[in-house]
């Protein structure tokens, strides 16, 4: 007992903070720990936010065609010109003709100025559906300048603009389809690990079975048989169901596991001693356990699926324009030539592999953290 | 700095280790595992180190090979071993994966660990591990090396040695791993073997088997042993001279009979008292130690064992550590009252 | 050991069975069936097939018949003749125009999984060595990079790149003079000029997710008794790490070598449409994109079976080189 | 169902339970592991049963078929009820056993898996209390906070999570669950071997504080002889699956009758170092019998220095050898065994 009179009351009260922490503070105060997972996480959900409100931040709408500013570079955003600082603004762009090619060519024209606002006016949209306004985050006050931050496509659409309204789609899609792979995962995965026997030998068969046909072909398979004339939500609900339809079984596997795991564990046998019933079993003992390795899971899960609707996407097979994904709108890029003429077309692949990591390292933080009480 | 003046060794010493220390930096602090250890073993003599988990007793016989984790830092002391021929060498200062100390390693050093299971390797059969280690260091053929392995299979008294040379340790029960991780231990024969509490896992009549083997093995071999183990019983049964450990440091050293029916250190004492024995007159209570190990993090001021001590004496126990103070018949203690403490009662 | 390898090649029959059958499911996915396709072709070039005629063409195909009925006409077909049916985008048949390619594909697949595995062990094991060296974060960050990035993206920034500050196309597997030339010298050269765009953008996915598997076993096995049991003998650390843990931590490796094929196989077929190579991919997915369903179905069917058969590899080098999974 | 002696708190008859091996893709059933095989004994009111026996003898089977942790393949486990009658609680259903629950709880081995990691001190020890509904929130916090003091910790403690606590600490926690309602009966599985022999002392101490003032009669079950010795009343020798030999503390210890017994009680360490070359030991014969492909005959008889052809053909019974002893041997007439304390 000497031995705690001889630490400091700071330390006990820090150590009695540990020690009666409750499982998901543990788990934060690890996460924590992972900076590159936190800036993941911070980042991801910046980006949710940015598809969430698209048409708010966006400073067009993704089918505006403007057929004098087809294939304009991306505009970089001053703060200082000739005459020092005169806030946000972006150079006016002087159109010609390559003599040689007579391709047009952009040009900037430092003379003009043209400031860059927020809250601006711009096309009309309804906010979340509901509010009709006009109001954006940022854009120019002259309807009749563009500013495209990322440059636009053959069509002189803006692709900042398609990318946000494209990030509705395929980052949903990523959580819808993971969402059906949990459902099915989940409960095939917990009546496998559960109940044992037959049953579990026979999904654990199915899922070997699902394990032994590749991915891709199969995707695209069932994504082609797809009828085309199809309303595109449909499509859409269609193609996150086949991803998940093949997503499922590494969830599966996971819960499986873990319920195997708690199942043998000493204290869920003490729970059913003391003549806890099944649902206490799995409501008290069995679930809180096992929902944060889920968690991490699924966060690893969501880059497959949103490569796989990337994919698909990107050679035609899975969701088609007019719908604004970064797979369709990655299909811009396709042939060499116009990569080369417009290479901020791959733009949204980048985007496609931010993201991805962000997701990755943001599951391998929540893995590492799953389980604060590790021996 | 003990180094330079250490007195040589008696010739009949084969390992001495004097002030040795380990120690780990962790994020939570440092670590001093093993913190001024001292105890030496003579050829052909068994040493056993008994203690409580935590108490440093794995870390020292590893830093003797030199096999710590690379975490560790060597914290100071000199290990010193005699070889065959008669040198000596000093371990703590060979590089860790130098020539030098992997020549002693599994030549003149053998060692046997806790868990038979996991310390063979899952996908070598246990004959190619035994050949390996031979052919390493004597440069034999591999028909030399496995009949080597295959004699020394017999020698640990595995039923069928021809066959078992060939059989993967997954294949083998507990007592028989453990008997082809003792050939392993053996295949140069080495005159030291350090085993790692090498029946803790094992059953009480595969026990008495193995401590049995090792007897008649060191009898056979003339091998010297550091057994470590938290069984005061086997240590009772295999060693001539006892180590007793406790938070990193030797709290008493001497024969076993000294250990047993003169413990000089109230550790020593409040231990023996602590085990059930059998034919004891039936006692309602065990004697216990109050309180618990205390975590490597808040080492106790003073004599570390103070806080848990019956005898503890305030301003002195708490204050200084207490020296190894020698007593009759070699015995070694590190206490400041070992010499006042009131009789046992036995 | 012999009891094994029958018991797992029992049970890849079923599955191959069911392969089939999924494949098959697959073509008749579309609405419509081959006559309607046949008669819209007809149509497309003026000719016109009536309802009884086409109900007749029916019958003569046995259209007329319940699924499984055609089903194992199809297999049977399939399996006792080598016929895979005909594609009407090709007017040709299946088989003759899928042979080739696959070829070409197992060359690019088997190539890319060699370069894959000769990167990803020694950096794998590196990395575990020396936990938290400069390296070893250099390697993680591209490990994660490369995992991130879709192939196709791969192979369009190697294109552009190539395109733009070499002027010269990455893409196809032949130059334009060797494309429809006979084999020969020359041609093999040309072609492996091409070939190393495919293998390295295949390879890439590849050997940064192994490099962490790899990576994660070693750590695992590093810190197992054995381990240490093999320096007591007096091992070096170079011997240890290679005859020790590195061969146990590659037993996850070998269990995936039956899927590394049939993975790369699939992303072959994106990245090879990217880079506009004469392999199974863009075949495929044309073949779907025209709805041309014997031709896709063959591929789907093909593809899987070496799936099965990689994996079917993959479980019985498993057992060779894991006692314990051939005992236990 | 035969009556109860009066003094009996529980009685098992022919107990067996035997695994299925399953192997292959289809999960075929191959075999049997025989886990334990009719094993039959009584457990007085008020006495440490104790039951020992090498790993995969079967003996942590017993206490938990005992508990209804798991279904019987066969048997009776007739368990006495507050109220003087007996009840067979071998083939009652889930919620049927739920009453029987409050009356005998267990004692785990592993002070780590066995605790909860997500739940704190009062969701833990308070889980029977909520389960049997003993009590509002206020009063089973308080019953928490006492079963807190009862096992030696200090009753704050109740808001923290189990990863606050040592081995021996978490021993206790298991302990104040297991007493927290007042059960008769506790099993105790391997309850202190995980323990450094310090911490281990205090545990038996208080494990023995609680059965005085309580009247609990415990299951021991353990592998270290010296301790079964120095805390049960009676023992039982499990082999095999089987129940080789019974018999009181003492007795067991001064002449064992079973050669198994023997053989085991020779085999343990003494701590005394002079005791060593007195001490014959007998020798044992190659390694415990495998449950799942078990010798014909006495399981034991290839490492039997006594064992004849009959032991090779024939089962042997349990026998009743008066004095309350009882053994499973052809010979245990004609042999003198040798103990390892005075008689």
């Amino acid at each position: 007992m000497s031995t705690l009179a001889s630490t400091a009351p700071e330390d006990v009260r820090q150590e009695e903070r540990l020690y009666t922490a409750k499982p998901w503070t543990l788990i934060w105060w690890r996460f924590r720990k992972h900076k590159l997972a936190v800036a993941s996480l911070v980042l991801l959900i910046l980006s949710y936010s940015g598809a969430l409100f698209a048409d708010f931040v966006s400073p067009y709408r993704p089918f505006d065609i403007e057929k004098l500013q087809t294939f304009v570079p991306p505009q970089s955003v001053h703060l200082f010109s000739a005459n020092g600082f005169e806030g946000p603004f972006v150079y006016g762009l002087k159109r010609s003709r390559d003599p040689d090619t007579a391709r047009v060519i952009y040009a900037t024209d430092e003379t003009r100025i043209i400031p860059v606002r927020f809250f601006v006016e711009g096309p009309e949209y309804d906010f979340l559906g509901l509010i009709p306004t006009k109001l954006h985050l940022f854009g120019l006050d002259d309807p009749k300048q563009k500013l495209n931050l990322l440059g636009t496509d053959a069509l002189g659409r803006d692709l900042f603009t398609r990318l946000m309204y494209g990030a509705r789609v395929t980052l949903s899609a990523g959580l819808v389809g993971v969402s059906f792979s949990f459902l099915l995962g989940l409960g095939l995965g917990a009546i496998s690990g559960y109940y044992g026997g037959m049953l579990d030998t026979s999904i654990q068969r199915l899922m070997e079975f699902i394990r032994s046909i590749p991915t891709i072909p199969l995707w695209m398979g069932l994504a082609a048989a797809v009828p085309i004339a199809w309303d595109p939500l449909y499509v859409y609900v269609l193609i996150t169901v086949i991803l998940s339809l093949i997503g499922w079984t590494y969830l599966a596997r996971v819960v499986r596991g873990r319920f195997l795991a708690l199942r043998n564990e000493d204290y869920v046998m003490a729970a059913r001693l003391s003549g806890a019933s099944e649902f206490r079993i799995i409501t008290k003992h069995m679930l809180p356990a096992m929902t944060s390795y889920i968690i991490a899971a699924l966060t690893l899960a969501v880059p497959e699926m949103i490569l796989g609707e990337t994919a698909l996407s990107f050679l035609g097979l899975g969701l088609r324009p007019p719908v604004v994904s970064w797979g369709v709108l990655l299909q811009d890029a396709q042939n060499l030539r116009s990569i080369a003429l417009a290479p901020w077309l791959l733009l949204p692949g980048v985007a496609v592999v931010i993201i991805v990591l962000a997701f990755n390292f943001l599951g391998d933080g929540l893995r590492d953290a799953a389980d604060p009480y590790g021996r | 700095m003990a180094g330079e003046t250490l007195p040589p060794m008696p010739p009949e010493r084969l390992i001495e280790l004097n002030d040795v220390a380990v120690h780990f930096s962790l994020r939570e602090g440092l670590v001093r595992a093993v913190n001024g250890v001292s105890y030496h073993v003579n050829k052909g003599e068994v040493l056993g180190v008994v203690g409580e988990s935590g108490s440093g007793k794995s870390v020292t016989v590893r830093s003797i090979m030199r096999l710590q984790p690379k975490t560790a830092l060597d914290a100071g002391g000199a290990i010193r071993f005699r070889l065959p021929d008669g040198s000596v060498t000093e371990l703590n200062r060979l590089p860790r994966d130098g020539r030098e100390i992997r020549s002693i390693r599994g030549r003149h050093i053998g060692m046997v660990f806790q868990e038979p299971m996991t310390a063979l390797s899952p996908v070598h059969s246990i004959g190619t591990q035994i050949a390996r280690t031979y052919q390493l260091h004597t440069g034999a053929s591999k028909e030399a090396a496995r009949n080597r392995a295959i004699d020394l299979l017999a020698r640990v008294q595995m039923p069928r040695p021809r066959e078992m040379v060939d059989v993967y340790p997954h294949q083998l029960s507990g007592g028989m791993r453990q008997r082809a991780m003792i050939a392993l231990a053996l295949t140069c024969e080495p005159s030291l073997l350090i085993a790692d509490e090498p029946t803790t896992a094992l059953d009480v009549t595969t026990e008495a088997q193995i401590l049995d083997l090792l007897r008649s093995l060191q009898a056979e071999f003339g091998m010297a042993i550091i057994f470590i183990t938290h069984n005061f019983g086997v240590v009772a049964d295999i060693a001539d001279r006892v180590a007793v450990m406790y938070l990193g440091r030797v709290a008493e050293t001497g024969t076993v009979d000294q250990i047993f029916y003169h413990p000089k250190h109230p550790y020593t004492r409040a231990l023996l008292q602590s085990i059930p024995r059998l034919g004891q007159k039936r006692v309602h209570r065990l004697k216990t130690i109050p309180g618990m190990v205390p975590d490597p993090f808040n080492i106790p001021a003073g004599c570390v064992f103070h806080p848990r001590c019956e005898h503890a004496v305030a301003g002195r126990c708490d204050v200084a550590e207490p020296a190894s103070r020698t007593f009759d018949g070699g015995q070694i203690a590190r206490c400041h009252l070992a010499d006042s403490l009131p009789e046992l009662v036995s | 050991m012999v009891g094994f390898i029958i018991r797992r090649i029992a049970w890849a029959i079923p599955t191959l069975a069911f392969v089939s059958f999924i494949a098959f499911f697959i073509i008749q996915l579309p609405p419509g069936d081959y006559v309607t396709a046949y008669a819209a072709q007809l149509k497309h070039s003026g000719e016109y097939l009536s309802p009884d005629q086409e109900e007749l063409l029916r019958q003569q195909f046995g259209l007329d018949q319940p699924i499984f009925i055609q089903y194992l006409d199809w297999i049977g077909n399939i399996l006792l003749h080598g016929d895979f049916g005909r594609s009407l985008e090709w007017n040709a048949n299946v088989s003759d125009l899928i042979w080739d390619r696959l070829g070409l594909t197992l060359a690019i697949s088997t190539l890319s999984m060699i370069f894959t595995w000769a990167i990803a062990i020694p950096i794998g094991v590196y990395s575990a060595t020396r936990q938290y060296s400069f390296f070893d974060y250099v390697f993680t960050i591209f490990g994660f990079v490369g995992k991130g990035i879709p192939e196709f993206m791969l192979a369009l920034v190697l294109m552009w790149l190539g395109f733009v500050y070499f002027n010269f196309d990455v893409g196809g597997l032949f130059s334009a003079e060797y494309a429809t030339a006979p084999w020969s010298y020359d041609r093999v050269i040309d072609m492996l000029k091409h070939l190393w765009v495919p293998v390295v953008v295949l390879a890439t996915g590849g050997a940064a997710g192994l490099i962490r598997v790899m990576r994660a076993n070693m750590l695992d096995e590093m810190g197992k008794p054995y381990v240490e049991t093999a320096y007591a003998q007096g091992l070096s650390e170079r011997q240890v790490i290679w005859h020790y843990p590195v061969r146990v931590a590659l037993n996850p490796f070998i269990s995936t070598v039956g899927w590394a094929l049939p993975a790369l196989f699939s992303g072959d077929i994106i990245a090879a449409v990217v880079l506009n190579l004469p392999t199974t991919g863009p075949l495929l997915l044309k073949a779907l994109q025209m709805q041309d369903m014997y031709l896709a179905g063959s591929f789907i069917l093909i593809l899987s079976v070496f799936t099965v058969v990689g994996t079917l590899l993959s479980d019985i080098l498993l057992a060779w080189s894991d006692p314990r999974i051939r005992y236990g | 169902m035969t009556a109860l002696a009066d003094d009996t708190l529980i009685s098992v008859r022919g107990l067996k339970k035997h695994f299925p091996i399953q192997k292959g893709w289809l999960q075929r059933v191959v075999g049997h592991v025989k886990a334990v095989d009719d094993v039959s004994f009584d457990i007085k009111r008020g006495e440490t049963f104790g039951l020992v026996g090498e790993s995969g003898s079967g003996k942590s089977t017993v206490a938990r078929l005992i508990l209804r942790a798991y279904t019987l393949t066969a048997g009776e486990i007739l368990f006495r009820q507050p109220d003087g009658s007996n009840l067979d609680i071998s083939t009652l259903r889930e919620a049927e056993l739920r009453p029987i629950r409050e009356q005998m709880q267990m004692i785990f081995q592993d002070p780590y898996s066995s605790l909860n990691p997500r739940m704190t001190l009062l969701d833990l020890i308070g889980e029977p209390l909520i389960i049997h509904g003993r009590g509002s929130q206020g009063e089973i916090r308080d019953r928490v906070q006492e079963l807190l003091t009862l096992v030696g910790l200090r009753p704050e403690y109740v808001s923290r999570y189990p990863h606050a606590f040592s081995g021996g600490q978490r021993q206790r926690i298991g302990i104040a669950r297991a007493l927290a309602l007042n059960p008769s009966f506790i099993a105790a599985d391997e309850a202190v071997s995980a323990l450094d022999v310090s911490v281990a002392a205090q545990n038996i101490n208080l494990l023995q504080d609680l059965q005085e003032k309580f009247g609990l009669t415990y299951l021991f079950i353990t592998h270290d002889l010296s301790m079964v010795e120095h805390i049960s009343n009676r023992i039982g020798v499990m082999y095999v699956g089987r129940l080789v030999e019974v018999a009181p503390t003492e007795a067991l210890f001064a002449k064992p009758l079973h050669p198994y017994t023997e053989a085991l009680l020779s085999a343990v360490p003494e701590p005394d170092p002079r005791a060593r070359h007195a001490r014959k030991r007998v020798a044992l014969k190659g390694e415990i019998a495998d449950p799942a492909n078990a010798p014909s005959g006495c399981a034991f008889h290839p490492r039997c220095a006594y064992a004849t052809d009959r032991c090779k053909a024939e089962v042997p019974e349990l026998r009743d050898m008066g004095q309350g002893r009882k053994v499973r041997c052809h010979h245990a007439d004609g042999l003198s065994l040798t103990g390892v304390i005075p008689a």
